[in-house]
């Protein structure tokens, strides 16, 4: 296989020659990934899609995955094991792989938005964080 | 002892053989048939679909020959043969079908519908369920030797007047003629010419030939009514003569189930194969054609068709002779739509034309071969049946239409050269 | 490897007794995870209950406020495949945390307890939890004579029984628990039923397979930990989400079956490219499970992507489909030699019937009286 | 019974059930039907029964021009479903694997899409012969009850089969097991209903062209 953009799943390739397509569901998602940016530039209303919920032979997920290709932004998450967010050639479709502490990938998501929730930091980390902070600067003026 | 229900049903079990029983299994009740009947197609009466004709052989069949149906039998679900259904379909049987076998050659399935019925009419002339007249003219045919009550003495009357028109002699009792010519009464009562016409050719073809003054009937009403030992008894008169005259060849006339009563049921009616052969006279006639013995003066430039009767053409084989011979003297022979083996019935044989009962509905199922004709608009209809020849002149008055009727030996005989 | 991925679960069974008032999301925060952290978990946990991802923010709400039930797992005629497979499932970080959040308080291959300890743990826990606990069954219940399958003296019959009743739902994991499965494959010698078959008053949730996919047994877990509910089921008991389409709708080699392309034996080109196995007897048609999609070992692959047909093994009675390499259309007996016995008995049979066809054809013809021409009327 | 367990069964004992009825009911059939026998032609004979027989059982599957005009609907239809439940009965992979189970050997098979639009066809001409049945004078007078219970019993196969295809209505197994049991009774019924047709119509038409060739006519 040709190299995704994003690592793929499975150290096991098996010998199998596939026709293109073979489940026809490849141009299918990636039209639903148009329709969904439509929305996005229409309504601002983002568009999550598992691609674990879809059926596809091997290979097909990379031919998606190098289809979008890789864009401006590559985002790595360490947070219970890794995560990669990146932005794909086309702006506004992010790819979300989570992994799990084995390097295994355990969900990933196609996220068509601005902006993918995961990355943004949240209320309330940002709340423990001041409070830690604040904690810490108090130690550092007693010490 | 006298018909009953009993003797039906038993003749009925004798007809079932092998062909019985695979045709039976192999219907579907598609209707097909019924398209290829006459008497459906121009009254529009379900009841008269071929193949249920059939349906008293039918039931015989199935509770007495079929795994299914003697289980059903012992239990009373199997439909039974009593005398109410055969009396239902006494007019079914013998006033709606003339045993002209076109279904049979219609049958998606290959059933010989046309068989299954001569063979149901035995079931139900042994049950006392054959038409009044045709038992009259059956017994005439028994006592007297002719369904029309035609005797030696009227045989010969008309002899004497062919005799003296030509000046030729008929032989009668010839032992060890080649040929021995069968007459119908028809023939002799109405078409005595059909005499003066063989004498001729037969003279001019220098053959020799004879008629038996013992058996010159060719007609078999036991074929028509449906009772083989009357059949077989008809036929015995006919061997015997044959047999005593020592001829070679017997000749059945232009009557079509004549034809199929002596060359096709004889031998199986008697039980033994025939000493000697038995031709149509239109067979020996394109024998003559071929040997090169008819020597044929001036063509017919009118409009000639053929009319194929059943017995002698889809049932008989007799196909392609008619043809040659009418080419002799005609070069203008047209073909009606469905024309040899499709042909279709003129609605009178299988018994039909002497059961007066029938008459009606004789006369109405003509509109099919008007039809046939209105097609080709011919100038003479040529024919090779006295039957049909009678019905078909009926037929054109009934439905004003002015078409002479020809028969092929006697038109044939007009164009003889000297 | 198993020791390392056991780790937590083990710990969870050593007695060691958490506080069972505490929401899942308090214990998560007392862990110092981050809320990023558990938004992604959320999402995991979301993909692994085949939810739409729409579903995350509700998940993320039912899960902060999940309490940790007590799970009691029992396991009867089995061979610890189920088991196996759980743990396969209980590999890293993410799904630890679903482990974290039940409190496995009876597992007797997994607990470090064992003899009246164990079964003190069992008797304890269902005391503490009665009407609250989870009871999680693998194995078939052998009901010709109890003496087949015993777990401290006790029948598996009456440990169900037993425990069942103090249970606010049951979920049976494997195709033994669920229909029988291998015990119950015909002719059954141990009598062997399902959890199913013996009680008939509690909610089960029936998770088949032989195993059943290591996710959708912690997806049930997690379903049921979430909303404290059972997910819809279809109409044998199994979870709609996971059970909902059959492998044959959702294999990626659907295709070459609407096209007519098999592979023959498994080596032959057809193999090579990958075509449809349903020649090589592959029960896809007939299983509804989520091979297809969530596929096995970390998603690495599943048996048709490897070129093995689908066993059925979701299915009820899934060993007595007449083999494993039998096409579903083909007859499960050996139909050849009942045909010629059928045959040969039937033409000796029907030479009876058609001699006696034949005879009464000949006795109708000898019982015939001549018909003479005054034999015609009545 | 569980909807594996009846799927099995009709896989199994249900279709051995059949299968022996089957088997056992076609060959006393055509035992009762030969073993009757027929009395040999003493007519001196005008051509051959053997040639003439084997000729009529094929060509008597294409009527003549006229009967065709006559009878279009019957032979049209006729002819689209017989070919529909040949294609969709022989020529369908997974009824090719059956074959293939019980005689030993198989055929190649037609793509599923075709063999699928097939089935519709086949379903819409039984659909329209049966209406033409019950409507058609002559068709309707010879209609027995039995007609009606073979018709229904040969469509069902092709509906529950569509169905079973394309998992209308019910789950998978229970389909594939309601289809394979429709078969089983048409199996069932057919040695002792118009369905020996299928086997018996060789022997009629070889008779009815043995019986006209005999006579020198081409039936």
């Amino acid at each position: 296989m040709s190299d995704a953009a994003i690592p793929v799943t499975g150290a096991i390739k098996f010998n199998i020659q596939i026709g293109d397509e073979l489940t026809h569901n490849v141009k299918p998602l990636l039209h639903e990934i148009k329709h969904a940016l439509d929305n996005l530039i229409e309504t601002g209303k983002s568009t999550i899609i598992d691609l674990r919920s879809i059926p596809l032979a091997p290979g097909e997920e990379e031919k998606i995955l190098n289809t979008l290709g890789r864009g401006e932004v590559q985002a790595q998450l360490n947070a219970l094991g890794l995560s990669d967010v990146s932005e794909t050639q086309y702006a506004g479709v992010w790819i979300v792989t989570h992994y799990n502490d084995e390097q295994h990938v355990i969900s990933r998501f196609i996220e068509v938005t601005t902006m993918p929730e995961i990355l943004c930091s949240q209320t309330e980390d940002v709340m423990k964080s001041y409070s830690r902070l604040t904690l810490d600067l108090g130690d550092n003026l007693e010490t | 002892m006298s018909a009953s229900l009993e003797k039906g049903v038993n003749a009925l079990k004798e007809q079932v053989d092998s062909t019985v029983a695979s045709f039976f299994s192999s219907c579907v009740h598609c209707g097909m048939c019924s398209e290829a009947c006459l008497f459906y197609t121009e009254t529009g009466s379900p009841t008269s679909t071929p193949i249920n004709k059939t349906e008293p052989l039918r039931r015989i069949w199935k509770s007495e020959y079929t795994l299914l149906g003697r289980i059903g039998k012992m239990f009373g679900l199997t439909a039974k043969v009593d005398d109410a259904l055969l009396a239902e379909w006494e007019t079914v049987v013998y006033d709606n079908c003339t045993l002209c076998g076109r279904c049979s050659m219609v049958c998606p399935m290959g059933i010989d519908i046309a068989l299954l019925i001569r063979k149901t009419r035995e079931g139900m002339a042994a049950a006392g369920h054959a038409p009044e007249d045709l038992i009259g003219a059956t017994r005439r045919a028994v006592t007297i030797g002719s369904p029309m009550g035609v005797k030696l003495p009227a045989l010969m009357a008309q002899i004497k007047h062919v005799e003296k028109d030509t000046g030729m002699t008929i032989p009668l009792d010839v032992v060890g003629a080649e040929y021995m010519l069968l007459l119908s009464s028809m023939e002799i009562m109405n078409f005595p010419e059909f005499i003066e016409a063989t004498a001729k050719i037969f003279d001019k073809a220098g053959v020799s030939w004879t008629i038996s003054t013992e058996a010159f009937e060719a007609t078999n009403s036991g074929i028509q009514i449906g009772v083989a030992d009357i059949a077989a008894e008809l036929v015995q008169r006919i061997v015997d003569a044959a047999e005593k005259l020592q001829v070679k060849t017997v000749i059945s006339p232009e009557c079509g189930h004549a034809y199929m009563a002596i060359r096709w049921d004889g031998p199986n009616l008697v039980g033994k194969p025939f000493s000697f052969k038995v031709r149509h006279i239109l067979e020996v006639l394109d024998e003559f054609r071929q040997d090169g013995r008819l020597k044929i003066t001036g063509k017919e430039t009118q409009r000639l068709t053929y009319h194929d009767p059943c017995q002698i053409s889809r049932r008989g084989g007799v196909i392609e002779q008619p043809r040659n011979l009418i080419n002799m003297f005609s070069d203008n022979f047209v073909e009606m739509p469905d024309h040899g083996k499709m042909n279709w019935c003129c609605g009178a044989g299988g018994g039909v034309s002497s059961n007066e009962r029938a008459d009606e509905v004789r006369l109405k199922v003509f509109q099919r071969k008007k039809d046939q004709l209105d097609a080709i608009k011919p100038d003479a209809i040529i024919s090779a049946c006295s039957n049909c020849r009678i019905h078909l002149e009926d037929g054109l008055e009934e439905y004003n239409m002015d078409i002479p009727l020809l028969s092929l030996t006697e038109t044939l005989a007009e164009h003889l050269a000297d | 490897m198993t020791n390392k991925k056991d780790k937590s679960l083990l710990d969870k069974t050593g007695l060691e007794k958490t506080d069972v008032n505490r929401t899942l999301g308090e214990m998560l925060r007392s862990q110092g995870v981050s809320r990023r952290s558990f938004l992604k978990y959320c999402a995991a946990t979301a993909s692994m209950m085949a939810m739409s991802p729409a579903m995350i923010p509700k998940i993320a709400h039912a899960l902060e406020s999940a309490r940790r039930p007590s799970v009691i797992w029992l396991s009867f005629q089995e061979c610890t495949g189920c088991t196996e497979s759980l743990t396969r499932a209980h590999t890293a970080t993410i799904e630890s945390l679903i482990f974290d959040a039940i409190s496995l308080d009876y597992h007797h291959t997994l607990q470090a307890a064992a003899g009246h300890a164990a079964e003190e743990a069992r008797e304890a826990a269902m005391k503490e939890n009665f009407g609250k606990y989870l009871l999680v069954v693998d194995g078939s219940i052998p009901m010709d004579n109890p003496g087949y399958s015993t777990i401290a003296g006790i029948s598996n019959y009456d440990m169900l029984m037993e425990t069942a009743k103090g249970a606010a739902a049951i979920i049976a994991v494997g195709t033994c628990a669920t229909y029988g499965g291998l015990p119950h494959a015909n002719p059954n010698p141990t009598g062997a039923v399902s959890v199913g078959d013996l009680i008939k008053d509690k909610p089960i949730i029936n998770v088949p397979g032989c195993p059943p996919i290591p996710v959708v047994i912690t997806g049930v877990l997690t379903h049921f930990l979430t909303f404290g509910t059972i997910p819809e089921l279809d109409h044998i008991g199994r979870p709609k989400v996971f059970y909902g389409q059959s492998i044959h709708d959702r294999c990626y080699r659907r295709p070459f079956y609407d096209k007519g392309l098999f592979a023959e034996t498994f080596d032959d080109e057809g193999a090579k490219k990958g075509w449809c196995l349903y020649k090589l007897g592959c029960k896809g048609p007939t299983t509804y499970n989520a091979c297809a999609t969530t596929k096995w070992n970390d998603g690495t692959g599943w048996p048709i992507e490897a070129g093995h047909p689908c066993l059925g093994c979701s299915e009820p009675d899934f060993w007595d489909g007449g083999g494993f390499y039998k096409s579903i259309s083909m007859p499960t007996e050996n139909i050849t030699q009942t045909a010629i016995y059928t045959a040969a008995a039937a033409a000796a049979a029907g030479v009876v019937l058609g001699t006696m066809n034949k005879s009464k054809k000949n006795s109708a013809v000898a019982a015939h009286n001549k018909t003479s021409i005054d034999d015609l009327e009545k | 019974m569980s909807e594996i367990e009846f799927l099995n069964w009709v896989r199994g004992q249900g279709f051995q059930i059949a299968v022996i009825i089957f088997i056992a009911g076609v060959i006393i059939r055509l035992a009762e039907i030969l073993l009757l026998g027929r009395k040999a032609n003493l007519a001196e004979a005008k051509g051959s029964e053997m040639s003439s027989g084997l000729r009529t059982i094929i060509t008597r599957s294409v009527p003549d021009k006229s009967t065709f005009q006559r009878s279009t609907f019957t032979v049209v239809a006729g002819y689209i479903f017989h070919i529909g439940l040949f294609v969709t009965i022989f020529l369908f992979a997974p009824h090719i694997l059956m074959f293939k189970d019980v005689i030993g050997f198989g055929w190649p098979s037609l793509p599923t899409p075709v063999v699928d639009a097939l089935a519709v066809v086949t379903i819409i001409a039984l659909l329209a012969v049966l209406t033409h049945r019950m409507r058609d004078t002559v068709l309707k007078f010879l209609t027995t009850k039995e007609d009606i219970l073979v018709w229904m019993l040969t469509i069902l196969p092709l509906i529950t089969g569509y169905m079973a295809f394309h998992r209308i209505g019910m789950t998978a197994p229970t389909l594939l097991a309601i289809h394979i049991l429709s078969v089983e009774l048409l199996l069932v019924i057919f040695p002792f209903t118009k369905l020996m047709h299928a086997f018996t119509f060789v022997l009629s038409r070889w008779y009815n062209g043995a019986i006209s060739g005999y006579r020198g006519v081409e039936s």
